[in-house]
């Protein structure tokens, strides 16, 4: 159980910059979660937290203590890796003793702690089992196996789901987060898909070409993205993005017209699809464009736009909505659910005006 | 994500303090000296000197009788190798060879791991009287050949004989010895081409040829965009290993043919250990030894630009 | 992938015979006798089981059905201590291979470093190196330290044909291991203990196929062979067999040898096409 | 009494005057004393009569001689030991090769036995001249015998019709009778001596020239002697070699044969001539042994002896060693090449009795053991005689075996006719080449 302070990090190999100076806090016992697109740093971030890589300057603190040149076994950190690796020559029994070969706990302990993480994640048919001879999701849960066993300080997941199939991954995501929380170990869970994010995080760490865009639960990280590549990496369906020009109290793009109050010069407005609707295709105000596909979710709909520059758009409508693609119509954002980016990426820290 | 380099090269201005802790763990390339550096250091004396010593050689005139003497002889050697008729015949011989001896192997070795990779019955004992051939030694295989393809002591002329025909079978002719020898070559070889080949086909998903049947290829179409993609590679490989492979063979050819009848299968190595060992014309013989390697090492480089390029190593 | 039939059994059928037939050819002659060797057209099989050669080679006289006795071969001697010298060494290269080439291989192919390239392709062009071209040179040396004639010598020689070779080998075999160095590093392993403890096992079908490379290679070497030690108490198997070809000494004892020969390595074909079928049981799930 | 007491004192005399004479003369002369081992080399001939013999001194002589045999090019092999200094004290070599080593200053000669008068006393003449040079004989002898004699299977010869009045007296005439059988039916009537040794088309070549009475260099001087006329014995030669390779009435495989195989496959009975060992005749008329066993006679001496001396000798080499160990190796030579301890010329009576491998002492050869063992190795009663007439004959080149080059020019030898044969070169050309080559070797060793 641990506190982790990441001061003034930065790793370097070369000339390329993998992660730019960055300071990070983890508070002991929360599931942080750091999203991005491949390359963003994420990994290497917590290879240098797992000490795997060590950073090119800056500190790292273990409950206050610097751990920066402390190797990854001495760190007492657990780590499950891409595609749930294990050793492919051992069993599954001998995976999970491998984490505490180089420990000089008793036997009776390391007996005690095998047979509870075992028991916990419902091994017990598969330990005399090849990691070949499993199923994905085996082969997960064995790795995390492996991994408690250690009672490690911090639990690090490195996309541990990615390989798996799409139900399985949403069963685990629960199965994970409940261990966690029952386990109170800090975790740190390195992911690019936003809905693992949104759905495992306490807290969400986004990453974008080696600096940290934004940090904070994932209510914060929905409602109040810090900038464009926040509020466009989370999302499902995507936010809206429409760049334009605040001019006269208005942000201008095209016909659209949605009042604001903020300085003038170019912005994107961004508006989540669930608060835009359809308005009749002459209306004022609106983007024009045509229904390009309708796609049904059940309980509701996303009907895809296309407008005249080609640009997708997308609103929530009733599932009983209809509407033939190459139909006309017009998209109107809710102004006082709208969010405007400044032309540095950075969300702009204005009001909208709350009209009609 | 998965190739980050390891390797931590320290080209970023340290944090002092990080520097002074740096951690005992050995970083990639002090483990790699650690280990590598024995192993090169015995490479380099066991095959760097006699490849020294054979430059040396290739530049001098040595001389035992009447004394030991050597004169520098500058590329006197290397030139005398080039108005050499017996170097282009055997130049000649050599290509002829190699090439025969690799379409062989190649389609020999991708047949013998298509086969095995069939559900067969006795798989372990055929795939062991398959890969037996290997285990031959080229000696041994050599002995082997001369016998079988002799028309005194050979099968052709059993077969006639069986059959009632007085005549006999003379493989071991002017015009026929490099392809006996390019047989026995291949036979030796291919089942190591044929093995590596087979561990490649046991990755391809059993998945795709379901695909392919649900596509309905033909056999022809199957082989083509399921179970080629993923050897190509190893097929490259293996091209440019028989290609070295036959182009330093020595003991086989010494054995089966003595490079006769006449010069007709003298091989360059052949003619090497002439001209060095038993006519102890040790300049000329290195001199022609790296000519040799260069055609070794250019074979393989053409090989490379022609085609390994285009390949991705899996 | 399933579907079997006529022409499966014929390709197979073929195949073997293609394997076979000229280790058949040499088999048959070590049963005949002189006269059914000097047969025209020569017989395809042996009118019976005339075994006496295999007695010959390895010292021994036989006597006959008819009462005839068969003397021993007077290369008997030399045919068992190339035996035993041939076996000492292709062990002993065979385990120095080994130990020198799966920590060089490994860290060829999992590590990134300096120079890199350009020794690996120093050890391709050790690869390429034709054993004529070193033949002298080796001799030469060979004879100025006293190794000429001695087993140290033909060990140090094997060597250098197995080292480049296998390593080359191993280090496309190790990089498709799963990369478990890291998982390694958190469970508390040392360079050496990843190596030993955990890269070894996870390769050894590659290492078994190694081995079984370095032991053929040393086992059958004769180039070397024929230069180095012929002629001296450290004669291997190949150069002590080659006698059988000059006038006297029968072709059926010299067949009889060169089945011998085969013998060992036969067993090892066998154990190796096992450990083919598992070589990509290893393969890593990506 | 006085009969006892002189019986006695005789008796004492003998003793002490016999035994101190036969542990100088006889068994002390032989004992190994340095407690070295002595390192004895040979090729692969009846290996187990060699092993037994060395075993018979080592037990009686308490020798520690090492044998082995050594493969492969022998002549090359040997020399590279022998310039290296490697351990080798005694071993085979025919004469070519050992005026080569003894030129290389490697060899040791026989002139240093210290009972060598007695030996070249027992010499045959033309051996001793032929192992002879500088005035030194240079080894002791191994065998002495008859490369190229024309074996002959009579079963095929009887069934084409003819008999021994038919016999040809030259190489012409063997020619004119190879195709006469051909045209009675049978493929194959020759077996030339074109396998692929050292030994094989080379030396087919220099037996044919010399047997045609040319000497291919002098033997004295070693100025190349071939001359290209029509008429001159390497002109006929070749031309005969190339009418019969482009007969296709040879295999061209024989090109390819080692020793053993050339033996074999005229010991299947396919061919009715063929230039061959004289002592393999015991080879071909050994049942279970050979297809024509009972059959195979040799060609008698016509207008010209067939084939050349073919021999070889026990060298010792001058490597650096103690004087012991040189004194233990010139004992075991002197034992082995010559009487044993027992006072008897062993080792090469039993080549006579065993392989019926010709001996250089004359003690040997005029022993009525050796008619013997020839007469039980013939296939009819009188065969006996002309096996040693043509023994006796046979001719030696001394012009290019006689010389430090002998054995560059035998390896040019043998590819340049292959290449002859192969590629259908060119008679005047190619004799010119080789009077070139001489001449060339010449200069290189300042003859």
């Amino acid at each position: 159980m641990a506190k982790i302070d990441l001061r003034r990090v930065e790793k370097r190999y070369g000339d390329y910059v993998a992660v730019e100076t960055l300071d990070l806090s983890i508070v002991d016992g929360e599931f942080l979660v750091m999203l991005g697109p491949s390359g963003c740093g994420k990994t290497t971030t917590l290879n240098m937290i797992a000490g795997l890589d060590y950073p090119s300057a800056g500190e790292i603190f273990f409950d206050g203590q610097d751990v920066t040149a402390v190797t990854p076994h001495a760190r007492n950190v657990a780590m499950v890796f891409q595609s749930s690796l294990l050793y492919p020559h051992l069993t599954v029994r001998r995976n999970i003793e491998s984490s505490l070969r180089h420990t000089d706990l008793p036997a009776s302990e390391k007996a005690r702690r095998i047979t509870e993480a075992v028991r916990m994640l419902e091994l017990e048919p598969m330990l005399d089992k090849l990691p070949s001879q499993m199923s994905g999701g085996q082969r997960q849960r064995a790795a995390t196996a492996k991994a408690i066993v250690r009672e490690p300080s911090v639990f690090l997941l490195d996309e541990p789901l990615s390989a798996l199939d799409a139900a399985l991954r949403l069963s685990l995501r629960s199965e994970l987060v409940n261990l966690q929380k029952r386990l109170g170990t800090t975790a740190v869970f390195v992911t690019h898909d936003q809905v693992e994010a949104m759905t495992m995080g306490d807290r969400i760490a986004v990453m974008s070409r080696g600096r940290l865009e934004q940090i904070g639960t994932p209510d914060e990280i929905y409602n109040q993205p810090a900038s464009l590549f926040v509020a466009a990496f989370l999302g499902s369906p995507p936010m809206n993005l429409i760049a334009g020009e605040i001019a006269e109290g208005c942000f201008r793009a095209g016909r659209l017209s949605v009042p604001v109050e903020a300085a003038p010069g170019p912005a994107t407005l961004g508006v989540r699809p669930q608060h835009a609707r359809l308005a009749d295709v002459a209306s004022a105000e609106t983007l024009p464009a045509t229904v390009y596909a309708l796609e049904h979710l059940g309980r509701e709909s996303v009907v895809i736009l296309e407008d005249e520059a080609g640009m997708k758009l997308r609103v929530l409508v009733e599932p009983s909505f209809h509407a033939r693609v190459g139909d006309k119509a017009a998209l109107a954002p809710d102004p006082s659910f709208c969010m405007l980016f400044g032309a540095d990426g950075l969300r702009l820290p204005v009001g909208l005006a709350r009209a009609a | 994500m998965a190739s980050e380099p390891g390797l931590v090269r320290p080209a970023a201005p340290l944090d002092r303090q990080a520097r002074t802790r740096r951690t005992r763990e050995l970083s990639d390339g002090h483990f790699a000296l650690l280990i590598g550096l024995p192993v090169i250091a015995f490479l380099i004396a066991v095959v760097g000197y006699p490849l020294i010593y054979s430059i040396w050689m290739s530049l001098h005139k040595i001389v035992f009788f009447g004394g030991y003497r050597a004169t520098f002889a500058g590329l006197d050697n290397y030139a005398s190798v080039l108005h050499d008729e017996q170097f282009w015949w055997s130049t000649w011989v050599t290509i002829r060879f190699t090439i025969e001896s690799v379409l062989l192997t190649m389609v020999l070795g991708l047949l013998i791991a298509l086969l095995l990779n069939r559900r067969l019955m006795l798989g372990g004992l055929i795939r062991t009287l398959i890969f037996l051939p290997w285990c031959v030694s080229l000696y041994g295989a050599g002995l082997m050949f001369a016998y079988l393809a002799r028309s005194q002591t050979g099968l052709g002329t059993a077969i006639l004989g069986l059959l009632g025909i007085d005549a006999t079978t003379d493989f071991l002719s002017g015009s026929s010895i490099i392809e006996v020898l390019a047989i026995g070559n291949a036979w030796t070889m291919a089942p190591l081409v044929a093995m590596f080949i087979l561990a490649n086909l046991k990755t391809i998903p059993t998945r795709l040829y379901d695909l392919a049947a649900i596509d309905r290829l033909s056999a022809f179409e199957t082989f083509r965009y399921v179970t080629l993609p993923p050897i190509r590679f190893s097929l490259f490989v293996f091209t440019s290993i028989t290609t070295v492979l036959s182009m330093k063979l020595f003991d086989f050819i010494f054995v089966l043919s003595g490079g006769g009848p006449g010069t007709a299968s003298a091989t360059l190595t052949y003619q090497v250990y002439k001209r060095s060992f038993k006519e102890l014309n040790l300049g000329l013989g290195s001199a022609m030894s790296f000519y040799l390697l260069f055609l070794i090492i250019g074979s393989t480089l053409l090989l490379f630009l022609l085609w390994g390029r285009k390949e991705k190593p899996l | 992938m399933r579907k079997s039939g006529p022409w499966l059994t014929l390709a197979t059928l073929l195949l073997l015979i293609w394997s076979i037939l000229p280790i058949y050819w040499m088999v048959r002659m070590a049963f005949l006798t002189p006269a059914e060797i000097t047969q025209f057209p020569p017989p395809i099989f042996p009118t019976r089981f005339n075994i006496a050669s295999f007695f010959n080679v390895l010292g021994f006289d036989h006597t006959l059905a008819d009462g005839t006795m068969v003397r021993a071969s007077g290369q008997a001697n030399q045919v068992l201590r190339g035996l035993v010298n041939s076996v000492i060494v292709a062990v002993i290269v065979t385990v120095i291979t080994l130990v020198i080439v799966v920590p060089l291989a490994y860290v060829f192919a999992r590590l990134e470093f300096r120079f890199k390239n350009l020794l690996l392709n120093a050890v391709l062009l050790a690869v390429a190196l034709p054993p004529v071209s070193t033949l002298i040179p080796f001799y030469a040396m060979f004879v100025q330290l006293k190794l000429a004639g001695t087993l140290t010598g033909l060990v140090l020689v094997d060597l250098t044909l197995t080292v480049p070779f296998v390593a080359w080998m191993l280090i496309g075999y190790f990089r498709n291991l799963p990369p478990v160095e890291r998982l390694a590093r958190i469970d508390g392993y040392s360079r050496f203990g990843t190596l030993f403890f955990l890269i070894v096992p996870m390769a050894k079908s590659g290492v078994a196929v190694a081995a079984v490379i370095a032991f053929l290679f040393a086992w059958n070497e004769f180039t070397f062979a024929l230069i180095l030690v012929n002629g001296t108490t450290a004669n291997t198997l190949p150069t002590a067999i080659s006698g059988f070809l000059f006038q006297n000494p029968q072709p059926s004892n010299l067949a009889a040898c060169i089945v011998l020969t085969i013998l060992p390595p036969g067993l090892v074909a066998y154990f190796l096409q096992r450990h083919v079928a598992e070589m990509s049981l290893v393969d890593p799930v990506r | 009494m006085k009969r006892r007491e002189f019986g006695l004192m005789t008796s004492a005399l003998a003793l002490a005057t016999a035994l101190p004479f036969r542990s100088a003369a006889a068994a002390e002369d032989f004992k190994a004393s340095s407690g070295q081992p002595i390192y004895f080399r040979g090729w692969q001939f009846a290996t187990d009569v060699v092993q037994s013999n060395v075993k018979r001194y080592n037990d009686t002589q308490a020798g520690k001689v090492d044998y082995a045999t050594v493969t492969g090019d022998y002549p090359a092999i040997m020399e590279q030991n022998l310039m290296a200094g490697s351990e080798l004290d005694v071993l085979y070599a025919n004469p070519s090769s050992a005026v080569r080593y003894y030129g290389g200053g490697w060899v040791m000669p026989a002139e240093e036995l210290p009972n060598i008068e007695e030996i070249k006393a027992d010499f045959l003449p033309q051996f001793l001249d032929a192992w002879s040079y500088d005035g030194k004989l240079l080894g002791l002898s191994y065998f002495a015998s008859c490369r190229g004699c024309i074996h002959t299977n009579l079963l095929a010869y009887e069934k084409a019709g003819f008999s021994d009045k038919d016999f040809p007296k030259n190489w012409d005439e063997l020619y004119e009778q190879v195709y006469a059988l051909h045209d009675k039916g049978i493929e194959t009537p020759i077996l030339p001596h074109w396998f692929g040794e050292y030994f094989g088309i080379s030396w087919g070549f220099v037996f044919e020239v010399l047997n045609r009475g040319n000497q291919i260099a002098d033997p004295r001087t070693h100025k190349p002697l071939l001359t290209t006329e029509a008429s001159g014995a390497a002109y006929k030669t070749l031309a005969a070699w190339k009418k019969l390779w482009n007969s296709k009435l040879v295999p061209e495989e024989v090109m390819t044969y080692s020793e053993a195989a050339y033996i074999d496959a005229y010991a299947s009975g396919r061919y009715v001539f063929s230039p061959q060992q004289i002592y393999d005749l015991q080879v071909f008329n050994k049942v279970g042994r050979s297809q024509i066993a009972g059959h195979s006679t040799i060609l008698p001496v016509g207008d010209h002896p067939w084939g050349i001396i073919d021999s070889a000798l026990y060298l010792m080499t001058k490597r650096d060693r103690p004087d012991a160990v040189t004194q233990d190796v010139k004992k075991f030579t002197s034992w082995y090449g010559y009487k044993d301890d027992t006072g008897k010329v062993a080792i090469a009576e039993r080549w006579v009795q065993e392989n019926m491998l010709f001996s250089a002492y004359k003690s040997v050869m005029d022993d009525e053991k050796t008619a013997e063992r020839v007469r039980k190795a013939v296939a009819r009663p009188d065969d006996y005689k002309t096996v040693l007439d043509v023994y006796k004959a046979t001719p030696f080149p001394a012009g290019i075996w006689k010389v430090v080059w002998s054995e560059e020019f035998n390896a040019y030898l043998k590819d340049t006719l292959a290449n002859f044969l192969t590629q259908d070169g060119d008679i005047v050309a190619t004799i010119t080449a080789m009077n070139d080559k001489i001449t060339e070797l010449n200069e290189k060793y300042g003859i």
